[in-house]
């Protein structure tokens, strides 16, 4: 048997998470280190599952697969595959966690003159491995082929995710420390009923394929790849109603999760009461695993209810993106200000995947992994920020620029990403999408192209506010970004500026994924209406 | 007479004893209405040992009393220990069960 | 070699911006050196094309592919004809004069460096713009252009009026910016492609409506990058920027580009008649609408943003005309690109020796403190109002001539208005020149009370003026002769000769003629009396015309207005209904919670009491269900 | 033991049985309620003994005479008994008060009870069978015998888990109620200190009866105004309810006393009414005791508010005595 490197993948953080909370109190720094350390070399791993992913023509779909049974009365497998979309997804997370752990790595110490700072308080060991363990269960989920085990660690990241967002709070509230910490638990709190909220649908409907597969198959299974062949065989099929309400089931947990309008609120809260890199960890990992999730269960286990349900999801979208982007504008508080950025963003995601189209898919994919990035250096920036004022509102700052003139550069920059400036990765992927959704639904497309004006202004704004103009009263002597900042935010903007300019790499791992996905839907790209092909063989 | 008579008897002397556990605050007197519907189901225990010509019913009446002596003494223990604790045998005043 | 262009200025650029502090001392002459590469290569790919026969005046470079997703393919690939080579040349040529002499102007400026990062980053883009081989890349080059001309305006971005502006063009350029989106998916899908070649090898199977419709959506392009109505409002404030950017982007090269882009996509339009009759009217609405508000601005910069405008509206209009006008369009743009970044410059010569004062009813009488500023300012004033001979002359006339051609009525009013704005044109800028160079001097302390000293500038800011001084007198010239330009530029865009029914000669006297109404209007007023400190309440058509005819006010009511009630309405609408509705969800729960927790007394009796109700309910139950 | 055997062997039942059974039944389902309705716990407890005897009674007629003795050995005998003792421990005149507490519980329990009967009722209805097998055949080798066989062969696991059942319980009642001493005595010293440290009660309690001329403990001594204080009455006497009601003669006895003082003295004394004795609280507890808590505060607070009018009797009381 192989390596199993899957597994080994996930079991690095949650290793390091283990040996992260062990250590002493007094060993803060060491605990850093040893999490940073613990991130990178999870970091090698992931790029060992890019490296060994065969992106050849005659390649198996899911690769590196292991398979081990577990519960044996109900079906259930330890499955773990890659397809190329999960595969660029587990290096997105495992690439992006090193850099929360080092822009994190002073948000969890304790205060000094804290009552609570005894002998036996660690919080920054707890933060670090809080941070580790939701690295594992991410990477777990994304490449869980089995159902159930997707489900499993789609719901148990929330628990330290729960933690993350409740237990560790930036210190710059406007209501001092205790309604800030009403205004953390109270967001904690909506996070996770939400989430849960969305799981428990989502388990009605797992059961409910188990049912239908124990049903009509030998023995219910919930293997993804089983189901996928029972169903392209023909051996299982579900009846309109049934697929319908398990679609539903699947999709109202991963809108949730996404989140796609008008289930987004959760996502204000959380990202604006958390830490910057908490934020980041929510918004450009957690979340994907629920875009991710449509991508491969809803459209592949449910095609006929994908295509029925694409017209209403299209709106849906369409409304997340401009709306998001409207209620960003309208925003007082700097991160709330990016979550509903998030929201629009994660707009054109599901916009991608539901277009059905190769450009779609293949633009949505490459959208998760630029928009985490670049929503990353964004957001890590102004966290920076924020640590140094004291402050999330926008009204505290004016004329950074002119004290910090580095920050501002790299918020600038990642501001720029977010609003998809070309030669950023974004905006291939933002592209793609609006090509993709536009050669199938043109209305569609075109409203939502209108979107990329509502991101300048809102980003712009911001950086106007923020950073230009006179120098606000108290920022006159606001420190410029250090060393350890600098090393967080540099490698993010280098790595949105290489995929502007030559995401091929990354299409050519995703690109089979999204094929074989499409024809799971029975799609195929529509056709141009002009065919130029003998120019080309002209020339 | 048909022994059924035994039957309703049991019926009246479970629903009286059931009727005790609801009404009563003394929890001494409480117990004691649950020794009746227990010697109650006895009763029925045993006619139906009766009318089926089967020992069986009388073997679980005879379990079903060495179980109620068990409980008695440790049900009774509690009581003390509460009393002293308390100074009461109210099972009103015990009303920490709520938030 | 075609990579190299781009290259040079975008590592200067590198260079420049990340290089820190250590770079300051030698940052500009590094941003010069990088922009003055570019015009080496660009003048030895010249030659190289030069040496080749017409039609085959083309290279080719295909870089990498670099969004290959089933059949969309997005290459990184150049692609150098004739179009472009003008335009590089006239970007480099342009663009490193104005380097140069922005190492004089930004002189005393400690953000110096990034300044010149920011001016390579703009060559690069441009550059990269106008050498695409699809318009993907020529997207990329667009919002790049955009980008630098963003953090240009805003440089001084401390001044928070330049902050503001700089966002305002950002924004009102993504409006284009989407129609040039648009524009890209709708060949897309009709095409399966967007590049050049197959793009307009496909036009002829397209039909008129979907071409119309690419057509209309580039148009909306141009307008935003060339500052066209409507979305034309940027431009005035964009002359917050420092002058060098006045002169290279938003005079010369950037604010070109939709110009650039409609005579790219010439087959396009040529095969949708409705998009053309658009172009034409929309450069035809801008040509007077530039003229009249350049009339009345006191502020230099923005009456030669006005004009700016105007002279766009020329080239938009030619370039609506089809193959009769493109390569007009594009010599004017050349020219143009002569003769108001010396204006420009001289302008900003004017400022740097006047305190950054730039209230012309500030200046007066300053010929004999900037001899070489005058003299300059003086040829590029004679070549853009057509004074015979000079390179306005012969760019304007041809559009006006081609204007013509366009025959029938259309033809008649087309000229008549492009005379009209030939009038407009020799009156604004007489007026600039008068208000400027001659009578009494007019400054007066600032607030500080530093009196302007007003002085000739340094060597490095003058020798660009005097280069471009010569290009704007004696361009023209050399391309007219022999018809070099055109024979230069027809395998790219075609050229027709319309049916006019006037001679080239009558459309010349008659452009004279106007061009000398206007100097005498404007010598009527402004040089025989004495100008005013203080600008007069003026009509109804004066005071509109200095609010850029009410453009920013109708902006601001329909949009901004509207934006913020919007964004309002939408934010308390979040709170209150959508966050609402699920906090209110959750309140119900726990209101239903706090009514059935009382249940839930603590007393064993009432739980005893469920419980034997419980147990009832099941005999009953079970008694039911064998009854039935 | 052969004649009982022959009885119960019989398919139907004698005539002697249903004599006894309409004989007893009532009497058991008197008992039985008697056993919820009587309101001290001692009499509730001979009532239910009482009805198991004759329950035991029916298990010998029912022809379970091996149980029908176990009722009567160790349910009436020792279970009863025991109930009894705890009872005697907890306060044996500790009456019960019927009036309800909880709202709607008493309604409840009623519907719930009848309901609860009425099906079982109609249930063992529905399914009687109309003959039965009688017990002959399985008494044959007599009731101990057949039993004995059962319980020991089939029921032998259970038996045994019983008996460990039956241990852990006697252990378990042990432990209960066993109170380990974690600390030592406090020395008297310790106790007065920590006496005045509360300053509820510094002085010794008010002796009773004192004033009243009385020496009996269960009468209270009377407070200056004439009303008698509960709190001169032995703690475990006022749990019970077992105050001695003060007559309305020797309180007017009290007011001549004063008076004829007063005048002795020739003292001009505020003219004070005797009031109605406040005792009406204490003779009415006799009957109707307010709930134990409301007692237990009320006495708190009468202790903390009567210790100075106890001391102003005492006084009182000296003057009159000279």
């Amino acid at each position: 048997m192989s390596f199993p490197l899957l597994t080994a993948t996930a079991a690095v953080p949650a290793i390091g998470a283990v040996a992260t909370a062990a250590v002493p109190a007094a060993r803060r720094t060491g605990a850093k280190w040893l999490a940073l350390a613990f991130s990178l070399v999870t970091v090698g791993f992931a790029a060992a599952v890019l490296l060994r992913f065969d992106t050849g023509s005659g390649a198996d779909r899911f690769q590196l697969t292991e398979s081990h049974s577990w519960i044996e009365d109900f079906g259930v497998r330890y499955e773990l595959g890659v397809d190329g979309i999960g595969a660029t997804m587990i290096a997105l997370t495992a690439v992006l966690v090193p850099f929360l752990i080092g822009a994190g790595w002073n948000d969890a110490d304790p205060v000094e003159g804290e009552p609570q700072a005894t002998r036996r308080w660690r919080p920054t060991q707890g933060f670090f491995a809080l941070i580790l363990m939701v690295e594992a269960m991410v990477v777990l989920s994304f490449a869980a082929t089995d159902v159930f085990l997707f489900y499993l660690f789609f719901e148990a990241m929330l628990i330290p995710m729960y933690f993350l967002i409740g237990g560790f709070g930036d210190r710059a509230g406007e209501q001092g420390e205790e309604g800030q910490a009403r205004q953390r638990s109270y967001a904690a709190v909506k996070f996770l009923l939400y989430n849960l909220v969305g799981g428990l649908v989502m388990l009605a409907a797992v059961i409910g394929l188990y049912a239908q597969t124990a049903d009509q198959l030998d023995a219910g299974t919930f293997s993804l790849q089983a189901i996928l062949e029972a169903r392209a065989s023909g051996d299982l099929d579900f009846s309109t109603g049934v697929e319908r309400w398990l679609f539903l089931g699947f999709f109202f947990a991963f809108a949730i999760k996404a989140p796609l309008w008008p289930l987004h609120t959760w996502l204000p809260n959380a990202m604006g009461e958390a830490t910057a890199p908490v934020a980041v960890l929510i918004t450009a990992i957690v979340d994907k695993v629920g875009t991710f999730a449509m991508l491969r269960f809803c459209l592949g286990l449910f095609p006929e209810a994908s295509d029925w349900a694409t017209p209403v999801i299209l709106v849906l979208s369409l409304v997340s993106i401009l709306y998001g982007a409207l209620v960003a504008l309208g925003q007082r508080d700097m991160k709330r200000l990016i979550a509903y950025a998030s929201i629009s963003h994660f707009g054109f995601i599901v916009l991608g995947v539901f277009a059905m189209t190769s450009q779609g898919q293949g633009g949505a994919t490459l959208y998760m992994i630029n928009h985490g990035i670049a929503t990353a250096a964004l957001l890590l920036v102004a966290g920076f920020l924020i640590a140094r004022r004291g402050s999330r509102l926008i009204g505290d700052y004016g004329g950074v620029q002119k004290t910090a003139p580095v920050l501002a550069g790299t918020f600038l920059v990642g501001g720029l990403a977010t609003l998809s400036l070309p030669g950023t990765g974004p905006f291939v992927s933002e592209f793609l999408v609006l090509v993709g959704t536009f050669s199938r639904h043109q209305a569609v497309g075109i409203i939502a192209c209108t979107g990329i004006v509502l991101a300048a202004l809102y980003v712009l704004v911001l950086y106007q506010r923020t950073m230009t103009g006179p120098v606000r009263a108290g920022l006159e002597k606001l420190p410029d970004l250090r060393v350890r900042e600098l090393a967080v935010v540099t490698p993010l903007i280098g790595l949105l500026l290489f995929l502007g300019v030559y995401p091929k790499p990354l299409t050519e791992i995703v690109n089979p994924a999204v094929e074989h996905t499409l024809s799971d839907v029975h799609q195929t790209d529509p056709e141009p209406q002009i065919d130029v092909s003998e120019v080309e063989a002209a020339e | 007479m048909n022994p059924e008579n035994y039957l309703y008897l049991a019926a009246l002397l479970f629903t009286l004893g059931a009727c005790g556990v609801l009404l009563r605050r003394n929890a001494i007197v409480v117990f004691m209405c649950i020794e009746l519907m227990l010697n109650a189901a006895n009763l029925l225990l045993v006619t139906f040992s009766r009318m089926h010509g089967n020992l069986e019913g009388q073997i679980m009446a005879f379990f079903v009393m060495v179980v109620a002596a068990a409980e008695v003494v440790v049900g009774l223990a509690i009581i003390v220990m509460v009393y002293r604790s308390r100074h009461s045998a109210s099972v009103d005043d015990a009303s920490l069960m709520k938030l | 070699m075609i990579g190299l262009l781009v290259a040079a200025p975008l590592l200067g650029a590198a260079l420049l911006l990340l290089g820190g502090r250590r770079l300051d001392r030698v940052g500009h002459w590094l941003g010069l050196a990088a922009s003055a590469a570019s015009l080496v290569f660009a003048l030895v790919l010249f030659t190289d094309l030069l040496g080749k026969d017409g039609e085959e005046r083309s290279l080719h470079q295909h870089l990498f592919s670099w969004v290959p997703v089933a059949d969309f393919r997005a290459d990184v690939a150049f692609q150098l004809d004739q179009l472009s080579m003008t335009f590089v040349l006239l970007i480099t040529s342009v663009g490193t004069l104005i380097h140069l002499y922005s190492v004089g102007y930004m002189e005393h400026d400690e953000r110096r460096r990034r300044f010149f990062g920011y001016l390579n980053l703009f060559l690069a883009a441009m550059l990269l713009l106008v050498l695409a081989d699809n318009y993907l890349l020529l997207y990329v080059g667009w919002e790049g252009v955009g980008l630098a001309s963003y953090l240009l305006i805003g440089f001084w971005q401390h001044k928070p009026s330049a902050a503001t502006a700089a966002k305002k063009a950002f924004v009102v350029n993504r409006v284009g910016d989407v129609g040039l989106s648009l524009a890209i998916l709708l060949m897309f899908t009709t095409f399966g492609s967007f590049s050049f070649t197959h793009v307009f090898a496909g036009v002829d199977g397209a039909s008129e409506a979907t071409l119309t419709g690419i057509g209309l959506m580039l148009l909306l392009a141009a307008c935003g990058k060339s500052a066209q109505v409507p979305l034309q409002s940027w431009l005035g404030d964009a002359m917050e920027g420092p002058t060098p950017v006045s002169a290279l982007i938003h005079a010369a090269t950037m604010v070109t580009a939709g110009v650039y882009l409609v005579t790219r996509s010439g087959v396009v339009f040529d095969a949708a008649p409705d998009a053309q009759t658009v172009v034409i009217t929309v450069g035809a609405v801008t040509l007077l609408f530039g003229a009249i508000v350049g009339c009345a601005k006191d502020d230099i910069k923005k009456a030669l943003a006005g004009s700016t405008m105007s002279q766009i509206g020329y080239m938009m209009l030619a370039a609506g005309l089809g193959p009769l006008g493109y390569v007009f369009a594009i010599m004017h743009l050349v020219t143009h690109g002569f003769f108001k970044a010396g204006l420009f410059l001289g302008a900003g010569s004017v400022m740097h020796g006047m305190n950054d004062e730039v209230d012309m009813r500030r200046y007066g009488g300053l010929r004999k403190h900037m001899p070489i500023t005058f003299a300059t300012f003086g040829l590029a004033y004679l070549a853009i109002i057509g004074f015979p001979y000079l390179s306005g002359f012969f760019s304007k006339d041809e559009i006006i001539y081609a204007g013509f051609a366009k025959g029938g009525n259309e033809g008649w009013l087309l000229g008549g208005v492009m005379l009209l704005g030939a009038a407009l044109t020799a009156y604004y800028m007489t007026r600039i020149m008068l208000m400027t160079f001659f009578g009494e001097k007019r400054w007066q302390p600032d607030e500080a009370g530093h009196e302007p000293h007003p002085h000739e500038s340094p060597l490095v800011m003058t020798v660009p003026m005097l280069i471009l001084a010569v290009g704007s007198v004696a361009a023209g010239f050399v391309f007219d002769s022999g018809e070099r330009f055109v024979k230069w530029l027809e395998p790219v865009t075609g050229l027709a000769h319309g049916d006019s029914p006037v001679s080239h000669g009558e459309v010349s006297i008659a452009a004279t003629v106007v061009m000398l109404l206007g100097v005498g209007g404007a010598y009527l007023q402004y040089g025989r009396r004495e100008v005013p400190a203080v600008a007069p309440a003026g009509r109804l058509l004066t005071r509109a015309a200095r609010r850029d005819l009410l453009q920013d006010d109708f902006n601001h009511v329909a949009f901004v207005q509207t934006g913020n009630y919007l964004t309002r309405g939408l934010v308390y609408l979040d709170h209150k209904l959508v966050d609402g509705m699920v906090n209110g969800t959750a309140a119900a729960f726990g209101g239903l919670s706090g009514r059935l927790r009382r249940v839930q007394n603590g007393f064993a009796r009432s739980y005893a009491v469920s419980m034997f109700g419980g147990t009832a309910l099941l005999v009953a139950a079970t008694l039911l269900m064998r009854a039935v | 033991m052969s004649t009982l055997t022959t009885l119960a062997a019989e398919t139907s039942t004698s005539t002697g049985e249903a004599v006894q059974f309409w004989v007893l039944a009532p009497l058991a389902v008197v008992g039985a309620l008697c056993t919820v309705l009587l309101r001290r716990a001692v009499h509730s407890a001979l009532c239910l003994a009482g009805t198991m005897v004759i329950l035991a009674l029916f298990y010998l007629a029912n022809g379970a005479y091996f149980l029908g003795v176990v009722q009567i050995v160790v349910y009436t005998g020792a279970v009863m008994m025991l109930f009894l003792f705890v009872l005697m421990l907890v306060g044996v005149s500790a009456t019960d008060s019927l009036k309800e507490t909880l709202t709607g519980q008493r309604w409840l329990a009623a519907a719930c009870g009848l309901g609860l009967g009425i099906l079982l009722l109609s249930g063992i209805a529905q399914a009687s069978a109309g003959s039965f097998t009688g017990l002959a055949e399985a008494n044959a080798d007599g009731n101990v015998h057949g039993l004995a066989a059962l319980l020991f062969t089939r029921y032998v696991v259970a038996f045994e888990i019983t008996g460990i059942l039956l241990t852990i319980a006697a252990i378990g009642a042990t432990l209960l109620t066993h109170r380990q001493r974690i600390e030592r005595n406090k020395t008297q010293r310790e106790q007065a200190e920590e006496r005045v440290r509360k300053g509820t009660q510094v002085t010794p309690l008010p002796a009773p009866g004192v004033y009243a001329r009385h020496n009996a403990v269960d009468l209270p001594g009377l407070l200056p105004d004439g009303t008698p204080s509960e709190l001169t009455v032995n703690a475990t006497l006022r749990a019970r309810g077992q105050v001695r009601e003060v007559h309305a003669e020797a309180l007017a006895g009290v007011a001549a006393l004063e008076e004829h003082t007063a005048r002795y003295h020739g003292q001009r004394r505020p003219k004070r009414a005797v009031t109605a004795p406040r005792g009406a609280a204490v003779t009415g507890g006799a009957e109707e005791p307010p709930a134990t808590q409301t007692t237990q505060a009320a006495a708190g607070e009468d202790g903390a508010g009567s210790t100075g009018d106890a001391a102003a009797a005492s006084r009182d009381a000296e003057e009159a005595r000279k």
